[in-house]
């Protein structure tokens, strides 16, 4: 296959297991998707589901080396061609930061404290420029700042970050990723910390950047709604793996994956009709060092007795349910459809 | 399907809420101000004040739920907070079922603890790690000298189950239970003294999604089961309009709109709200690009010196001059909708 | 929208919804915090060799006397012909070693050094518990008292604190030391050396642990767990030692364990700079003091001491160690 | 303003200090029922002496006014009568040991410089050594080197500095013949100075370098834990950029807090250092003093001491300021 | 074993006269090569230099070389140097018949080291000065005992006389005579007079309680520098006039006193030749002591002599059951007292000793009723004399020991052990050793304590039976503080004996009184002799004219020079 076929990213049967002394945790456990330039994909699941650790082994940020917190990571991971699992950490920490970037949760503790908002964002530029002196890079970072929406740019580039609004930090960090153009941006919950009137602002801007750029984006979170407003498609992870994929508008108008339907049931919203009761997903998210045999959903599914016994038994495979729209359920498709129709739409 | 989760009964119909006028308010707050104060230098010299709470005015009435909600650090806590007499008020006064409980002392206060209860934000935070479940939850009992006909441990473990939760947790550990278990322990420490009232500060924002939805139905078939009212802080706007019967709309300190809960989400009145609403995002990519969106500018002000007049001004589109120098009292803009704002949207004079 | 602040240890929160029929994997034993930390303590095989060690001090000081009587000597015979009378050290090399000598005998007296070093357990382990627990209860009361109250109490106790901690408080301690009559509350001069040792020692330790305890809590003081207590009308001293202590246990035992080395090393230390107790009862600060002007001719008095010091403090030292990891919240 | 405040702060602390140990040493002769009068006459008391001598210390004025003469002495100064004339002692004046009848200033002055010395060579090796080691231990997490050194600076820590020390003079001193045990001042010459002080300083930077390596090894595992070390490596900074721009600096920043603490300590006397290398600094004069009930000497000592170790926090203090931008002085 | 140490081997060989302990009672290398600097050396500091402030016998020993008295002791080594010689005075002085007045005429020509006439009423100011005690403390007051005579004299800084000259027991009729009025005959008067406190002061140049930091020299070396805690220089005095000295030899150009931190590099720099003599004479620290002990070449340089001292432990007849003089018997047989002097460090630190007055004093014998310096407690007799004392099963006291001295300390604990064998159980009260006046010496303090032993030691201030023994057993020496005699002995009969040599003139006689005194004290069981005190001194090869003189029990420094002129 020449490099040109392979999507930008792709990343095939990713596994990051960390060595705990309770048991191996399987964070990520066969996870594979592909992400084209121009496009946003959204992560979405909930907290423990391993989207971070998804994020974090891209950028290859996992601790190499030492014994404690180093985990096994196997599989592939292409961006632009260049396989980064087999690729040497030097290799990788060249391309991080130019190549690919990351925005983080909290930027307040993602920044260091001693430096000022500019010399962190100088920092990274020169990394990558070595040719260019620090005042050309201190016009750049100001010129990133104004970009990202900062008021006064050339005064606040002087600042530190506890100067700065929970919403400017953030806007700062975006500046930060941005510096260097990027051709891969990955958001890992970029919003959760903030306002709504901010995350709107935050939201905004992270589109506007990515038309403007050209770049892919990853973005995870596990609000519905931040996804539905940003992603062209969405991978829905349960229990470190993909339980359902497929591009936006299809997998809100017809989710296939019953945990779908429950994370769509549960959240109250504000574009529908008010309901009496809310449709919770019941139980807890599942342990990643004893994870349930067979689907990992299946202690919570409602529906698991109609498998037949396969979701105890049987690991279910990403299927293809609808044109790009892939699901790993062992429920028919038929059967799938139809309680969807009958029992999850209505209450929707 | 039935929702296997609780163990309250279900009702199948939305309690459509009373109208507001005919029921005597169980909790009435006036004036109510607290103001955090600034101090510097060797003699502890007051500079200036937080005015986290600056001055608001409501009233619950029995068996309904007040929804809060607002931007962080608009002083919903700290109103929480002073209602439920965590904190000293600087100003304003406190009335539960006509008794002015503003500034009682710890044992004074401790007849009316009974019936005014908390629900907390983290439940990781508000069970002491230290204690079993058999002793957080029969903390009020014994703080409260409460007798109990079976002994604590039968109330308790009666307790557990109400809110659905094994009544063999009772000798367990906080660290043992997820989430979602432990803010149903928080619950169940809420009811043991059958309170009139609980006050809730975020109760589900630390919750996952899942698990959420499973700790809001609990409140709402409590609520269905005990006679309970609800005084809920939330900064998600569509549990808020989930959960409550009227809502209000907190801004730097002050209550900016309060209404009946389907007249505020159908036709929000004070800008801020307005831009609130249009700010959360709508699960349905469909309807992002129809959707128009009101972006606010910059950040909300320091409440240490709060802008003149309205306080939205410096962030609101319609801001004139007089919305700098007159500060909009909260007026009743329609039946059950009271708003502070000299040019309310959807008003009939608009 | 969430913000989920903390991720549920998929270990901790394994535990099955109630009345959900359906177990997840494998079902967690209910462990108690002490049980989780003893747990992880017994994985530390160091820390239990420390803490072994500990014991078997412990018990070799209980049991002086016994010891004593089955492999040494009694502790103030003197034995004239373990010494040389010229030159008043011990016969033969290495400071009198020999099959009935097991450690060799004191310079000047020939006093048999295997039971002056376990009597001088005796004194060191004593003063060095007493002290801790001294330390321990003014520190606990008092960080517990200005990080919960704040204000002008916590101006106050920490104002206080800092005061204590730039007093030289090795002078303090000998001087005080120095001044004490023999006698006192009815104890004998021994007594009266280790009461003034605990009490000087203990005194002047209590802002180390004062200070963690305030800084615990006052971050404890954050923790809704304390509204949710005042919410239920909970007057403040349930709340100080029913809600917060408890949680307070486990950095008390850790710097407990921790200050007793330290209070062992200050004892002789003090003994050192002769202030603690006196002759003829045995302590190894003293014996190291002794040992001072001779060490050139009769290095092995010095080296039996120190390294008793050494061992010990070490012992402790592992134990305490090891505790503050298996009790540390971010340990696992 | 804010240095201002805290100088008034340090001085009101020293004055809290003087004021207890001027309390404690005036009360304990008064306690244990010894006249300090009687201490510096001759081998046979005569009560006239006895008398002569309380009156020339003056110790026949009442507590209050002992210390308000100590407290002019300090700030303007004050006179002693020296039979034949009067002499005036300028400020700052600590007055005029009992036993030497020599002014305390200069003495503390001169005894200083051997706490200086000590402090100086000591430090600079401990911190070097101490949180080199750390840093390299904590880097190498969980191998055998750092299991290796952190084995060896738990035992640094259980080591009782006298015995170290002794050790040491047994070996290098004694056996070997390598070092002299004998404090030559610096302007005397500085090469014997250097000799004479290597083992006081190896013993002390052993001691201290233990519990440095300890803390810096704690302190930067935590700090690499920090989100802003990810955030660093997310750009692509080298990894030693990483560790010695962002991670070093936050670690050094409570190492400093400790160093100012120990440095403030040691410059306001060694006693055990001095006891067991035979030098004769501030914590010397500390033990004579108070072993010769010489009030005037002890409070001298006592106010350096805590001299230093105010001011090193407050040093501390503002130097923290100056690291951590997010430290506001006000 | 090698020989590790320094280079003393040649001179030791080459002279052949030295040896171990040959400066004790000959000189050592008598030569009268002048020049080159003499090196002492001492680990503690001088306490004044000031004569009227002094009290170490190394400073008094060190005046020698500065400040000239009227009389002074003979530089002979031993006995002979007891001996007290006109050195001011140009005679022995005129005794009235009464032994109540002696006068003085000094010699003529003699200077002080800034060319000026030392004058009578210089001596008389000089000793003035020792009155104003709230100036002049420290130094020994003897003297005003003696002269004050009720006048309340406070010193010549308060004198009305125009001329500070207001005592009256001391008349200067003209500038070379001066005449002493006692108020009763005192035939140890000279002795105090051969004292530094009554060395002149020229009066201009008197700067009081300084005056330490710069004392006037009248002797052969004047002060070049002082440096308190530090070293101390002396050069020639130009201005002496050797032909006006009957002894002192002023060999080396100058003297230097060098201030040490360290004992041990005191002891190392004496092995090994850099320094010359332990100015403290103190002896040597145990590591040298065993170094020299085990090296007969260095052994040679080394003298092992008597101090004065003698350490004891008095028993206290005012505290039950020492009221009985079999219980006192019992504890002096019972006494283990090689023990005793193993605890002080053996036989070098001093030798087993029976009686109660030391070997350096005129009147001192082997007088041993009770056999201690047989080194062997004897039990028997011990115990006979419990039962005649009515405690067969031994009885319990208690023993006070000054907490800051090892070696006393040792020795309590020594006690201790062999007094078990009797049954007597013996509690060790250590008290603050620098509270001697008022615990020990408080008779009151004693008897509520229970002291019935206590540990101590004495050395006279001049070497005569009364200087030593009055003021541990003579009755009316007992003070309510600051006492020191602790056995409170007030035995009319030893009372009388002082008071009748004090007025013998002849010092044989008076010997004879003394040896009488101590006798009695033995012999009433009131005090345990430990040892004769001794000390262990390195002498450097170099040094000429080393001896031992019992004045002092101290090398005569005055009399030292350095052979290689260096
Ligand atoms: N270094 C590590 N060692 C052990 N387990 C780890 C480590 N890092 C992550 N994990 C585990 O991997 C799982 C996935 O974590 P991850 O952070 O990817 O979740 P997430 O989906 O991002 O959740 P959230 O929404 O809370 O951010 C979690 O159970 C976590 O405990
Ligand atoms: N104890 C306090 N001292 C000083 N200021 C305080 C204190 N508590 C709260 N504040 C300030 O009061 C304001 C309101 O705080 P509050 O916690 O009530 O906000 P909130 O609406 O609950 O915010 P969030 O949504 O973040 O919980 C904030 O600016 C906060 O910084
Ligand atoms: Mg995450
Ligand atoms: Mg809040
Ligand atoms: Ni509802």
């Amino acid at each position: 296959m020449s490099i040109n076929d392979k999507p930008f990213l792709s990343v095939r049967d990713l596994k990051v297991h960390f060595p705990t002394d309770d048991g191996l945790v399987k964070s990520v456990n066969g996870l594979s998707f592909d992400l084209e330039k121009g496009k946003t994909l959204g992560i979405v699941g909930e907290s423990g589901s391993g989207k971070s650790v998804t994020s974090l082994s891209i950028m290859g940020l996992h601790r190499a080396g030492g014994k404690r917190g180093a985990p096994q990571i196997s599989g592939e991971i292409w961006l632009d061609g260049e396989d980064l699992v087999a690729a040497g950490p030097d290799r990788v920490r060249k391309l991080r930061g130019q190549k690919m970037a990351m925005i983080f949760q909290d930027p307040l503790t993602a920044m260091h404290p001693y430096y000022t908002v500019g010399a962190q964002i100088v920092e990274g530029y020169r990394a990558h420029h070595p040719g260019v002196s620090k005042r050309e890079a201190r016009k750049r970072a100001i010129e990133m700042l104004d970009r990202v929406g900062i008021p006064q740019p050339d005064k606040r580039v002087d600042n530190y970050p506890h100067e700065f609004s929970g919403g400017m930090r953030q806007r700062a960090m975006i500046a930060m990723a941005l510096v260097n153009d990027p051709s891969l941006l990955i958001a890992d919950e970029p919003t959760t910390a903030l306002d709504v009137t901010v995350q709107a602002q935050i939201l905004d801007l992270i589109r506007d950047l990515q038309k403007e750029f050209g770049s892919a984006v990853i973005i995870i979170t596990h609000d519905l709604g931040v996804v539905a407003e940003l992603a062209d498609d969405i991978l829905v992870m349960y229990g470190g793996k993909p339980v359902e994929r497929g591009p936006a508008a299809t997998l809100f108008e017809s989710p296939e994956h019953p945990y779908t339907w429950g994370l769509l049931g549960s959240m109250p919203r504000l574009d529908r009709e008010l309901q009496d009761r809310l449709t919770p997903v019941k139980g807890t998210p599942p342990s990643l060092i004893n994870v349930p045999s067979g689907c990992a959903f299946h202690p919570r599914c409602p529906y698991a007795e109609l498998t037949g016994g396969r979701s105890t038994t049987e690991v279910p495979v990403l299927a293809e349910a609808a044109p790009q729209h892939h699901a790993a359920c062992h429920l028919p498709i038929a059967e799938r459809h139809r309680i969807f129709a009958d029992e999850i739409a209505p209450r929707l | 399907m039935t929702d296997s989760q609780t163990a309250a009964p279900q009702t199948a119909t939305v309690p459509a809420p009373a109208p507001a006028s005919d029921r005597e308010p169980l909790l009435r707050v006036t004036g109510l101000t607290r103001h955090f104060p600034v101090t510097k230098g060797l003699f502890k010299r007051q500079v200036g004040a937080v005015r986290a709470v600056d001055g608001i005015d409501f009233s619950v009435n029995a068996g309904e739920t007040l929804g809060v909600v607002g931007e962080s650090g608009c002083g919903k806590s700290t109103m929480g907070r002073l209602v439920t007499r965590l904190d000293e008020p600087t100003g304003g006064k406190i009335e539960f079922e006509g008794a002015d409980i503003t500034h009682l002392g710890v044992g004074a206060m401790r007849p009316y603890r009974r019936d005014i209860q908390m629900i907390f934000q983290d439940p990781y935070s508000s069970l002491n790690p230290r204690h079993t479940i058999g002793t957080i939850v029969g903390a009020p009992f014994r703080l409260q000298k409460v007798a109990t006909e079976h002994g604590v441990k039968k109330a308790v473990q009666d307790l557990l189950e109400l809110c659905g939760l094994s009544p063999e947790h009772y000798n367990r550990y906080p660290h043992e239970f997820s989430g979602g278990q432990r803010q149903r322990i928080g619950i169940a420490r809420a009811l043991a003294l059958k309170p009139k009232m609980i006050i809730a500060d975020e109760p589900v924002s630390a919750l996952d999604v899942s698990i959420q939805a499973q700790v809001v139905n609990l409140l709402d078939d409590l609520q269905q089961e005990l006679g309970l009212t609800y005084l809920i802080i939330a900064h998600d706007l569509s549990v808020v309009r989930h959960v409550s019967d009227r809502v209000a709309v907190m801004y730097l300190g002050k209550v900016v709109e309060i209404a009946e809960r389907d007249s505020l989400y159908a036709s929000p009145m004070h800008p801020y709200t307005n831009a609130l609403m249009s700010a959360v995002p709508v699960p349905d990519p469909r309807r992002k690009e129809r959707r128009e969106r009101i972006l606010l500018t910059g950040d909300v002000p320091s409440p240490l010196n709060p802008p003149s007049g309205c306080r939205f001004r410096t962030r609101c589109w319609k801001a004139q001059d007089i919305c700098a120098s007159q500060e909009p009292p909260l007026t009743a803009a329609k039946a059950g909708h009271q708003v502070a704002c000299h040019f309310p949207e959807n008003s009939a004079t608009e | 929208m969430t913000t989920p602040t903390e991720t549920t240890g998929p270990a901790a929160g394994a535990e099955p919804e109630a009345n959900s029929a359906a177990a997840v994997a494998k079902k967690i034993e209910g462990r108690s915090p002490g049980r989780i930390a003893w747990d992880r303590l017994k994985r530390d095989k160091v820390a239990l060799a420390g803490g072994a060690v500990v014991i078997l001090l412990i018990l070799a000081a209980i049991f002086a006397p016994v010891l004593t009587a089955l492999f040494g000597h009694p502790v103030d015979q003197p034995h004239p012909d373990q010494i040389n009378p010229d030159l008043g050290l011990p016969k033969g090399s290495f400071g009198g070693i020999n099959s009935d000598f097991l450690l060799g005998v004191d310079p000047t007296f020939g006093r048999d050094v295997f039971s002056r070093i376990l009597y001088g357990a005796r004194i060191s382990l004593l003063v060095a518990f007493l002290a801790a627990t001294v330390s321990v209860l003014i520190g606990v009361v008092m960080g517990i008292m200005a990080g919960y109250f704040g204000g002008w109490v916590d101006s106050v106790i920490s104002r206080v604190m800092d005061v204590l901690l730039a007093f030289p408080q090795l002078l303090f301690s000998i001087a005080l030391v120095s001044v004490m009559p023999n006698s006192l509350l009815g104890l004998n001069d021994t007594g009266v050396r280790v009461l003034v040792l605990v009490v000087v020692i203990g005194f002047f330790g209590w802002p180390y642990i004062g200070r963690i305890v305030r800084g615990q809590a006052l971050s404890l003081r954050e923790r809704e767990f304390v509204d949710a207590a005042r919410s239920l009308g909970a007057g403040k001293a349930h709340i100080l030692f029913r809600e917060l202590l408890p949680n307070l246990v486990a950095p008390i035992l850790v710097y407990a364990t921790l200050i007793i080395p330290t209070n062992i090393l200050n004892e002789a230390a003090l003994s050192f700079l002769g202030a603690g107790v006196r002759p003829p009862t045995p302590s190894w600060g003293q014996m190291l003091s002794d040992a001072v002007a001779i060490y050139q001719s009769d290095p092995t008095y010095m080296v039996v001491p120190g390294l008793a010091i050494f061992i010990t403090v070490l012992a402790f030292n592992l134990f305490g160690d090891g505790l503050r990891d298996a009790l540390d919240p971010k340990g696992n | 303003m804010y240095v201002f405040r805290r100088l008034v702060n340090v001085v009101f602390m020293l004055l809290v200090v003087a004021a207890v140990t001027f309390g404690i040493f005036f009360m304990v002769p008064k306690l244990t029922g010894s006249d300090p009068a009687l201490l510096y006459v001759g081998k046979i008391a005569d009560k006239a002496a006895v008398e002569g001598i309380r009156h020339k210390m003056g110790l026949d004025k009442s507590i209050i006014e002992q210390f308000w003469l100590f407290l002019k002495g300090i700030f303007v100064g004050r006179d002693f009568n020296a039979g034949v004339d009067v002499t005036h002692c300028s400020a700052p004046c600590l007055g005029y040991s009992f036993k030497t009848e020599r002014e305390v200033w200069p003495l503390l002055l001169d005894r200083v410089g051997v706490d200086f010395s000590l402090a100086v060579g000591a430090s600079i090796l401990w911190v070097v050594l101490g949180t080199g080691t750390g840093v390299v231990s904590a880097l190498r997490r969980g191998t055998l080197l750092d299991r290796i050194t952190m084995t060896g600076a738990l035992a640094g820590v259980s080591l009782p500095m006298y015995f170290t020390g002794l050790v040491a003079l047994a070996v290098f001193a004694n056996n070997l013949g390598w070092f002299p045990n004998n404090y030559t001042d610096f302007a005397d010459d500085p090469l014997l100075w250097f000799e004479g002080l290597v083992l006081p300083w190896i013993t002390l930077a052993f001691l201290f370098a233990a519990t440095y390596a300890r803390l810096s090894r704690a302190t930067l595992l935590d700090v690499l834990g920090e989100d802003y070390i990810r955030t660093a490596r997310a750009k692509g900074l080298a990894e030693p950029v990483v560790i010695g721009k962002h991670a070093m600096r936050s670690t050094l920043t409570p190492i400093l807090t400790i160093f100012g603490m120990d440095l403030g300590g040691l410059l306001g006397g060694a006693v055990l250092t001095e006891k067991t290398f035979n030098l004769r600094g501030l914590g010397y004069e500390a033990v004579t003093s108070i072993a010769s009930s010489d009030l005037p000497v002890i409070m001298g000592v006592t106010l350096f001491a805590a001299f230093f170790i105010i001011m090193a926090n407050l040093l501390v203090d503002m130097l923290y300021a100056v690291v951590d931008p997010r430290v506001r002085l006000g | 074993g090698g020989h590790k140490g320094g280079t003393t081997g040649d001179s030791a060989g080459a002279k052949g006269a030295a040896g171990f302990n040959a400066a004790v009672d000959k000189v050592v290398n008598a030569s009268d090569k002048k020049g080159g600097t003499l090196n002492l050396w001492s680990s503690t500091d001088v306490d004044s230099l000031d004569p009227g402030r002094a009290y170490y016998a190394s400073v008094w020993n060190f005046e020698r070389f500065y400040a000239r008295t009227l009389l002074a002791f003979d530089g002979k080594p031993g006995k002979d140097g007891l001996k007290l010689v006109p050195d001011l005075a140009s005679a022995q002085p005129e005794i009235s018949a009464d032994g109540k007045t002696y006068t003085f005429k000094l010699k003529s020509g003699l200077k002080y080291e800034d060319g000026s006439v030392i004058t009578s009423k210089d001596i008389k100011y000089g000793i003035e000065r020792v009155f104003a005690q709230d100036v002049i403390s420290g130094g020994p007051t003897y003297l005003i005992n003696e002269l004050d005579q009720g006048q309340g004299y406070k010193g010549p800084y308060t004198d009305t006389d125009p001329n500070k000259l207001g005592l009256k027991s001391v008349a200067t009729p003209d500038d070379s005579t001066i005449v002493f009025t006692l108020a009763k005959p005192n035939s140890d008067f000279p002795y105090l007079l051969a004292m530094g406190s009554a060395s002149p002061v020229p009066q201009k140049l008197d700067t009081g309680a300084k005056y330490g930091d710069k004392p006037v020299s009248s002797g052969p070396y004047k002060f070049k520098s002082v440096d308190p805690g530090k070293g101390y220089e002396l050069v020639r005095n130009e201005n002496w006039d050797p032909a006006s000295d009957p002894f002192r030899k002023a060999l080396p150009d100058s003297v230097k006193l060098t201030i040490t931190t360290n004992a041990d590099d005191m002891d190392s720099r004496l092995l090994a030749g850099t320094a010359d003599l332990d100015w403290g004479q103190t002896g040597l620290s145990q590591a040298a002591q065993a170094k020299v002990l085990q090296d007969n070449a260095l052994k040679d340089n080394t003298d092992d002599a008597y101090n004065g001292f003698i350490r004891y432990v008095s028993i206290v007849p005012k505290v039950a059951p020492f009221d009985n003089i079999h219980c006192r018997n019992a504890v002096l047989y019972a006494a283990d007292t090689t023990a005793l002097q193993t605890a002080r460090g053996g036989s070098v630190a001093g030798s087993l000793f029976g009686s109660m007055l030391p070997p350096n004093i005129l009147g001192s014998d082997d007088y041993d009723p009770y056999g201690l310096t047989k080194g062997k407690p004897n039990l028997d007799k011990a115990k006979d004399e419990l039962k005649q004392c009515g405690k067969p099963d031994g009885f319990k006291t208690t023993v006070a020991v000054r907490g800051n001295k090892a070696k006393e300390v040792n020795s309590a604990v020594a006690l201790q052990t062999a007094l078990k064998a009797i049954n007597i159980d013996v509690t060790v009260d250590q008290y603050d050793g620098k509270l001697i006046s008022s615990v020990i010496g408080a008779p009151d303090v004693v008897h509520s304590k229970n002291y019935g032993l206590i540990v101590m030691g004495w050395g006279a201030d001049y070497p005569t039976g009364s200087g030593y023994l009055q003021p541990l057993v003579d009755g009316r020496f007992i003070t309510s503080n600051g006492n020191n005699n602790f056995s409170e002995i007030n035995d009319p009969a030893i009372n009388g004996l002082f008071d009748q040599a004090a007025a013998e003139k002849d010092p044989a006689k008076a010997a004879d009184l003394y040896k009488q005194v101590n006798h009695k004290v033995v012999d009433g069981a009131y005090y345990l002799p430990i040892v004769a005190d001794k000390a262990l001194n390195y002498r450097n090869p170099r040094l000429t004219n080393v001896y031992i003189t019992d004045a002092f029990g101290e090398v005569d420094f005055q009399a030292l020079g350095v052979s290689d002129g260096k």
